[in-house]
């Protein structure tokens, strides 16, 4: 079948949507941007494709499909085990690149037992890297980078102390190989990887004999369907550098205002916060952007800024918005720089305010910051469209409901599960209007 | 704020006489300069807004105007260094950057864009228009170069005309303070009589050169009215204005210009011919100077035309019907430095832009925002508010700085153009479709 | 006569001792504790009891307990003395021939011209953004996968640095990441990202009017060698005649300067009283 | 009223950006009219004579949220015009009448037009003030201003401004301005019992109150304070410059004084200080308000001055007297007649071997600990060697 793909390369993270000819989204693929953008945006794309497999393989089995269980709990199952495959490969990378460098450390230093706390690391590692994904565990990051770092750091902590190595050591070869394990280009074969996915689920016993042939059947079916890369656009922030033509590359602005019009035929504004920047579009009726402004040249107050605060307090992004929920005292922040989040941080704890006041004062002083540039690209006054990562941060989400009622009422605020896929979705429209037309 | 002049980046390939003209006189009023120790003319700075050449003309003295040797400076990326030498020596970094050019120029020991050292003046002519930068720019100078300093105060526009108190206090000064002050210097007599001669000189220029500008009503417009217009500007907004040259140089001009039209020709650039108009702007704000055949690019590349700007009435509102007038010489004096651009009220300033979207028929307003001018810029997001509210074309924002190479962010600017321009096509497109089901 | 400094800086903290006898100044001892995540002033009291139980003494045995930095706060200190003029005192301390300091910490830098007695005669501090600090640099390295340690040693190794445009920090770090992306090597960045700090820090220089002598760096970054390196290659592009140093205590000036202030006070205080009785 | 319980009162006014003091003066009587007026310097006396109360907008300090104000603003621009715009954007201003916007640089300027184009329906002036300080040039230009201005209030308030009604104001506010100046040099004497604090807030509190309540204020606060007996810390004497229009947070002139510096003065809030003396109050009143505009009035870098020997002069002058041992020169961020004249200032300072530094805030500064950093090594420096 003929497919649509659009592709945001963002500071942070790389997007992609596949599209069919109808202009359904069919897949998302998402991952964290790293310095070689053919391999992110290759990632994501890949990604998009392996979630669009698994979006036909629901339709086909709620189609014609006679199971016991619920094709909800296969289906997770299924993609949990996916995940597990995908990420012990790229554990195995790791493991392999690690010791790389712990010879290397040994030829120049002759550091007594590096190999054997490496060795023990890694035998940890698995064990407790695989507790993620058991049935109903939830997990702090979708990016390996993100999962495999933390708990890195508190095994090689303890593995250090044991075999009387540098703990500083240990987490440098981490440093250097993640890097590395990061731009190794996708090695999965997804075909083999679903099938043996789904033998792993049977030998679990998370599915009975009868339905795993059922879905072995479909699921076989689905496989040999051909997803053809009918045409791709790029788009985001790193876009100048895709490997694409010049007509496959549309402006940021107007993927997002035609996305956000995608999933919200009735929005006229859009806010989106990314990375490193934070835009206010005005959209009309058919999503075609009339207006739009961004921050300047200083970065304060992105979400950059929620990934400093989360470094700096040692908690997953994922964590930054419940912590501010309980907050029960406004505590005002006047700084947004990035940079001096953590020394404000610091400066506010040492003066005796609580954690999560603190941080709740550090996502309205986001979304103060968000209001003016929404204010300065000409208001709300109708839909709003929340997008960009910082959309699935419930805090920040809070503060804008509250700010947008005090400024301009009782307004519908959008904000779609997928928000952070709005401009690859706008790319990937653009990618099937430029076949239509 | 002035007007480029030289132009060592000009249109190489296509010399116009009109553009050998004026680079001609331009190098002509630096030789007079430089020469000044050896012929004994007396040397009077003064800014390009509000400018009294013809006042300055009657007593023989020459004309140095530092914004022009500021932008001189920028244009063969000299100004950077000027800039820290100022900042070196206690200047805010916060300031604009024409004075700390100048300030540095003065350190690096005054050598004028000829190559040649520039006397130091014997007046500085402080004729305070629209700005009041001027006026602690002009103190700084006099604390450096002791001589006679002459204040003379045009009242702002607050309430967006020129009342006769304004006025008599203008031609007050004239009689009372700047006059004899020159008297003084040059050891010559004024002669009202001289004066008027310039001035009618004055209005024969200007007629032309307002015919100049509106020919950007034509389409395709002939002329780029804010990259290529600055050539045009230079005789009229620095020493010529009142001379025969200058009423010579218009006609070259005009004739020129007439050419193209009959020819349905675009806008020479630095690259040759616009093949094809496909934007219609307005701009407002100064350009960038350290860049500015890279910023002018970013708009010929992709077709649009800058069909009016107010950068190009900083020196005088010509357009909207001021004239220099013989008979009523000190008043017409006063009537210019009280209506130059930047002396009118922000209410005057939408409504002029307003009239030039609507007149020229612009696609959109872009605004450069220069971060050295609070004169120009603050206020200036109100302003595209406004226009978009009245007009309903869009506008757009970009930031960089005169002088500084520091604030020119290449890439941002483009980012934020292109994403402009993809929008206004887009919307044209929309529109067509609107239209046609 | 004992007395105590202790630095408490955004990155780490610093507490000396120090004996007066004589007029003789002895060093005791010295720590150094990354804050990482941990309370400072808890951190402080920790690192100032280790220091003392060390030299088996406790907090009755000390005349006078100076803090700096950040240390206002701290509850069992004597008196507060602010950073550069700690600084100045430690870094003629550390090195005689110093006539201006660099103070290089985590989030600022700071410059002071000193004479030879330690006293402050011209400082300043940069400002507000956060661009081209340590933390900036330590971000930066760690996305790289290199040590702080190698640092240094790696920045020398640059043939072809590659300067960081951005004034933002945040920018700037995506500035590096497009590098990575367009195979500039490690040792090129590394070097880039020191010369803009060593750029912005020799103009403090020469705001201050520090144009010649030693310049001792102090503060973290004072032991990275790259940075000591294109610092001096900075002073060299500027005309500055200064020579840049580090000495392996330069973290400790801080705190060192505070001690001996301490100790000077002290003494001022105790004539003042004296005179004040014999009046 | 305790010292404390005046200060209390005035913090209470201070942080109030609602203007409930002014709200509640203006709805006692229906035809008393309220006009705002930014920094630096307007003449009050006129409306006085007209029963309007003038209120001093000084921004939004750092507890007010700016969120429509940024938007009108780069961030290359103060702060003081945003928060003023979120002021009235917000309806905190909504009692208003009209705005007075004096000529003291571009950004205020500009603002007056803008104010224009949001608040169609509001009295907004540009008032200009002369910078020829000769009687029959800058003098004749600045009276037919007043006179402007005078007429223009009276059809506002649809009160006739007599002569006889403004010479009233006049000797009012000539007692308000002898009781600052006398606050003033209390606190150069006795900085220990007289904080600077206080003093900012008791300025701030003659911002928003008719002038003669805050008369009262004032003397029952000096009268207190001259009693006093706090404990003199060992602190140097120095002078605030560059503060004259958007306004450092309070923290900022708390950190100061924490930090070793007792300020002994200052230009905050200029316009209680602006004309140095008493104005005559018999004769022509505005020709008197104009002279001694001309020639009785305080610098500062929003005027010109005409003879290069005096740049710098009042300052000088002012340390002498205050026997202030150094000069702080603060300033806010992008303010350039501030920035713009530093330089000049900072060249007699070195001239005459006055301690010297110069830092920039903003009004919602967060961060304290660069400024308490650079006055106290301003201060170390001073107290260790000086
Ligand atoms: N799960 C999440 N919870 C909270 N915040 C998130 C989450 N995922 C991403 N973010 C925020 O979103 C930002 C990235 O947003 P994104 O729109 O992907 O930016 P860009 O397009 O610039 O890469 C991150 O900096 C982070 O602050
Ligand atoms: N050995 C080292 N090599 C390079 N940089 C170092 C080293 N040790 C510390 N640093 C840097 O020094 C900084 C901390 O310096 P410090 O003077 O303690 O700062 P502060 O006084 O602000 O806490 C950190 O940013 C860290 O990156
Ligand atoms: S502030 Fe603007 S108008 Fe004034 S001198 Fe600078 S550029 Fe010219
Ligand atoms: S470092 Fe902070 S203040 Fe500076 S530009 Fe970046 S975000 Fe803005
Ligand atoms: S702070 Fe300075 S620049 Fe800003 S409005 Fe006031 S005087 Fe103007």
């Amino acid at each position: 079948m003929k497919c649509f793909i659009g592709i945001d390369l963002g500071s942070t993270t790389t997007k992609s949507v596949v599209m069919d000819e109808t202009g359904k989204p069919l897949g998302h693929g998402i991952t964290n941007s790293r310095s070689n953008y053919d391999t992110a945006a290759l990632v994501a794309k890949t990604e998009a494709l392996i979630s669009a497999r698994l979006v036909l393989l629901r339709k086909a089995l709620e189609r014609d499909a006679q199971l016991t269980l619920a094709i909800d709990a296969i289906l997770e199952g299924l993609e949990r085990r996916f995940r597990l495959a995908q990420f012990m490969v790229q554990l195995g990378n790791l493991e392999r690149l690690c010791s790389e460098k712990v010879q290397e450390n040994q030829a120049r230093h002759g550091e007594s037992d590096l190999q054997g706390a490496l060795d023990d690391t890694f035998t940890n590692l698995k064990v407790e890297l695989a507790k993620l994904f058991d049935p109903g565990a939830s997990r702090k990051s979708d990016f390996f980078r993100d999962l495999a770092g933390s708990v890195y750091m508190e095994v090689a902590e303890t593995q250090a102390d044991a075999h009387k190595v540098n703990q500083d050591t240990l987490i440098n070869i981490y440093d250097k190989s993640i890097i590395e394990v990061e731009n190794i280009p996708p090695q999965v074969d997804m075909s083999e990887t679903f099938l043996t996915a789904l033998d792993d689920l049977l030998n679990a016993g998370e599915i009975g004999p009868e339905d795993y042939a059922e879905v072995q059947r479909t699921l076989k079916a689905v496989l040999a369907i051909e997803l053809e890369e009918t045409y791709v656009v790029g788009t985001g922030y790193g876009r100048a550098r895709l490997p694409f033509p010049k007509e496959h590359i549309r402006s940021e602005i107007l993927c997002h205002g035609l996305g956000a019009h995608l999933m919200y035929p009735n929005t006229r504004t859009v806010l989106d916060i990314g990375g490193q920047d934070t835009k206010g579009i005005q959209v009309d009726e058919n999503g075609i952007v009339v207006n739009f402004q961004m921050n300047d040249r200083c970065a304060a107050g992105c979400g950059r800024y929620l990934g400093y605060i989360a470094d700096e307090m040692q908690l997953g992004l994922h964590e930054l918005g419940p912590m501010a929920m309980k907050s029960t005292k406004q505590v005002t922040i006047n700084s947004t720089c990035t940079v001096f989040a953590g020394a404000e941080l610091r400066d506010r704890l040492s003066l005796g305010e609580k954690r999560e006041d603190i941080m709740a004062g550090l996502h309205r002083a986001i979304i103060l910051r968000a209001m003016s540039i929404l204010s300065r690209s000409g208001g709300v006054d109708n839909e709003l469209t929340f997008t960009g990562g910082v959309a699935k941060n419930e805090a920040a989400v809070k503060e804008l409901r509250k700010l947008v009622e005090d400024n301009y009422g009782d307004l519908k605020i959008n904000i779609d599960p997928d928000s952070i896929f709005t401009g690859a979705l706008g790319a990937a429209e653009f990618a099937r209007r430029a076949v239509e037309a | 704020m002035s007007t480029k002049t030289a132009t060592p980046t000009a249109v190489e390939s296509q010399k116009d006489s009109s553009m050998l003209m004026q680079k001609r006189m331009i190098n002509s009023n630096y030789d007079a300069l430089t020469s000044a120790p050896e012929t004994g003319r007396k040397v009077c700075s003064t800014f390009v807004p509000g400018n009294l050449n013809e006042l300055i003309q009657c007593f023989g003295m020459i004309n140095n105007l530092p914004e022009t040797n500021a932008i001189q400076n920028a244009m063969r990326q000299q100004s950077g260094g000027m800039i820290q030498t100022a900042e070196r020596q206690g200047h805010s970094e916060d300031v604009c950057t024409y004075v700390k050019a100048d300030i540095g120029m003065m350190s690096k020991g005054n050598i004028a864009p000829n190559g040649k050292p520039m006397p130091n003046p014997d007046m500085l002519l402080l004729s305070y228009t629209g700005c009041f930068t001027f006026m602690k720019w002009f103190e700084l100078l006099r604390q450096e170069y002791k001589c006679p300093t002459v204040m003379l105060q045009v009242p702002y526009q607050g309430d967006g005309e020129i009342t006769q108190n304004m006025r008599d206090f203008v031609v007050k000064q004239l009689k009372e303070e700047v006059i004899p002050t020159m008297e003084q210097v040059s050891g010559v007599k004024f002669d009202i009589d001289r004066l008027r001669e310039n001035m009618r000189r004055s209005a024969q220029a200007e007629d032309d050169l307002v015919w100049v500008l509106e020919s950007a009503k034509n389409k395709p417009s002939p002329i780029d009215a804010y990259f290529g217009a600055i050539y045009y500007l230079g005789p009229m907004f620095t020493a010529f204005r009142g001379t025969q040259e200058a009423v010579d140089y218009y006609k070259v001009l005009r004739k020129e210009i007439e050419e193209r039209i009959a020819k349905s020709q675009g806008p020479i650039t630095p690259e040759g011919e616009i093949q094809k108009e496909r934007y219609r702007l307005v701009v407002e704000g100064p350009p960038n100077w350290t860049n500015f055949r890279e910023f002018w690019k970013m708009f010929y590349e992709e077709g649009a035309v800058v069909v009016a700007s107010t950068y190009t009435k900083v020196g005088g509102v010509y357009d909207q019907g001021f004239r220099h007038d013989a008979d009523n010489p000190l008043e017409s004096l006063a009537d210019y430095c009280l209506g130059c651009y930047t002396n009118r009220n922000l209410p005057k300033r939408v409504e002029l832009l307003e009239q030039y979207v609507n007149e020229y028929e612009a696609d959109g307003l872009l605004i450069n925002s220069i971060k050295s001018c609070n004169s120009f810029s603050a206020g200036q997001l109100m302003m595209m508010q406004e226009i978009e509210k009245r007009t309903g074309a869009p506008g757009a924002f970009v930031e960089t700085d005169l002088v500084d190479p520091r604030y020119f962010s290449a890439a941002n600017v483009k980012n934020r153009l292109e994403s402009y321009f993809q929008m206004i096509e887009q919307r044209r497109q929309g529109r067509m479709i609107a239209t046609a089901s | 006569m004992i007395t105590a400094g202790i630095d408490l800086g955004t990155g780490a903290v610093k507490a000396v001792l120090f004996k007066h006898e004589n007029g003789k100044t002895e060093w005791l001892g010295k720590r150094n504790h990354r804050i990482r995540q941990r309370d400072p002033l808890e951190l402080c009291a920790q690192a100032y009891d280790q220091l003392l139980a060390e030299h088996g003494l406790s907090r009755d045995d000390v005349t006078y307990c100076a803090t700096t930095g950040e240390g206002e706060n701290i509850d069992f200190r004597t008196g507060h003395f602010y950073s550069m003029t700690t600084h100045a005192r430690g870094a003629i301390y550390l090195d005689p021939d110093t006539t201006s300091v660099l103070d290089m910490g985590a989030l600022h830098g700071r410059a002071v011209k000193t004479d030879s007695m330690g006293k402050v005669l011209n400082y300043r501090m940069t400002s507000q953004c956060a661009s081209g600090s340590g933390q900036f640099l330590e971000n930066i390295s760690r996305y790289l996968g290199i040590a702080q340690d190698e640092i240094g040693p790696l920045s020398k190794e640059a043939d072809d640095p590659e300067v960081v445009s951005s004034i933002c920090a945040v920018l700037a770090e995506t500035d590096v990441i497009n590098m990575v992306s367009r195979g500039i090597s490690a040792p090129n960045i590394l070097k880039g990202i020191h010369l803009s700090m060593a750029g912005r820090l020799a103009k403090l220089l020469r705001v201050i009017k520090a144009t010649d002598g030693v310049c001792l760096c102090t503060g973290g970054l004072a032991l990275d060698s790259g940075m000591i390196d294109a610092l001096n290659e900075s002073l060299d592009k500027m005309k500055l005649k200064v020579e840049a140093r580090a000495h392996e205590d330069s973290p400790y000036a801080g705190a060192i300067g505070a001690a001996l202030w301490g100790a000077y006070r002290h003494q001022k205080l105790q004539q003042q009283e004296a005179l004040a009785q014999a009046s | 009223m305790s010292t404390a319980e005046i200060i209390k009162r005035c913090e209470e006014l201070y942080e109030d950006t609602h203007f409930t003091a002014a709200r509640e003066w203006k709805a006692a009587d229906p035809s008393r009219r309220v006009i705002g007026y930014m920094p630096v310097y307007v003449p009050r006396e006129i409306m006085h004579a007209a029963n309007m109360l003038s209120l001093g907008i000084l921004g939004g300090g750092d507890k007010l949220e700016v969120i429509h104000g940024d938007a009108y603003y780069q961030s290359y621009i103060c702060r003081i015009p945003r928060s003023t715009i979120e002021l009235g954007k917000s309806g905190r201003l909504d009692f208003v009448d009209g705005m007075l916007f004096p000529s003291i640089c571009d950004v205020i300027r500009n603002l007056s037009g803008m104010w224009k184009l949001m608040f169609p329906s509001s009295y907004v002036r540009y008032f200009d003030v002369p910078q020829n300080y000769k009687d029959d040039v800058g003098g004749n230009y600045y009276v037919a201003e007043l006179q402007e201005l005078r007429e223009g209030l009276e059809k506002l308030s649809g009160n006739k401004i007599t002569d006889e009604a403004l010479r009233n104001s006049i000797a009012i506010y000539n007692i308000n301005r002898a009781l600052i100046r006398e606050l003033y040099d209390l606190r150069a004497e006795m900085p220990h019992n007289v904080s600077s604090n206080d003093v900012y807030l008791l300025n701030r509190a003659g911002m928003v109150l008719p002038v003669e309540e805050h008369n009262e204020i004032l003397r029952e606060y000096m009268d207190k304070a001259a009693q006093q007996d706090n404990p003199v810390r060992d602190n140097c004497r120095i002078i605030i410059n560059g503060s004259f229009c958007e306004q450092p947070p309070l923290n900022l002139i708390r950190s100061v004084e924490m930090a070793g510096c007792y300020i002994v003065d200052d230009d905050y809030m200029l316009i209680n200080r602006w004309l140095l003396n008493e104005v005559p109050v018999d004769g022509d009143p505005l020709e008197n308000l104009a002279k001694a505009f001309l020639h009785e009035s305080a610098d500062s870098a929003a005027k010109y001055c005409d003879r290069e020997e005096d740049v710098g002069q009042y300052l000088l002058s002012t340390v002498r007297e205050r026997r202030a041992e150094g000069v702080i020169f603060a300033a806010p961020s992008f303010c350039d007649p501030a920035l713009l004249e530093r330089p000049m200032l900072t060249e007699r300072m070195k001239e005459h071997e006055i301690p010297h530094i110069s830092f920039k805030y903003a009004e919602n500064s967060g961060q304290m600990q660069p400024i308490r950093e650079q006055a106290g090594t301003f201060a170390d420096s001073i107290k260790l060697w000086s």
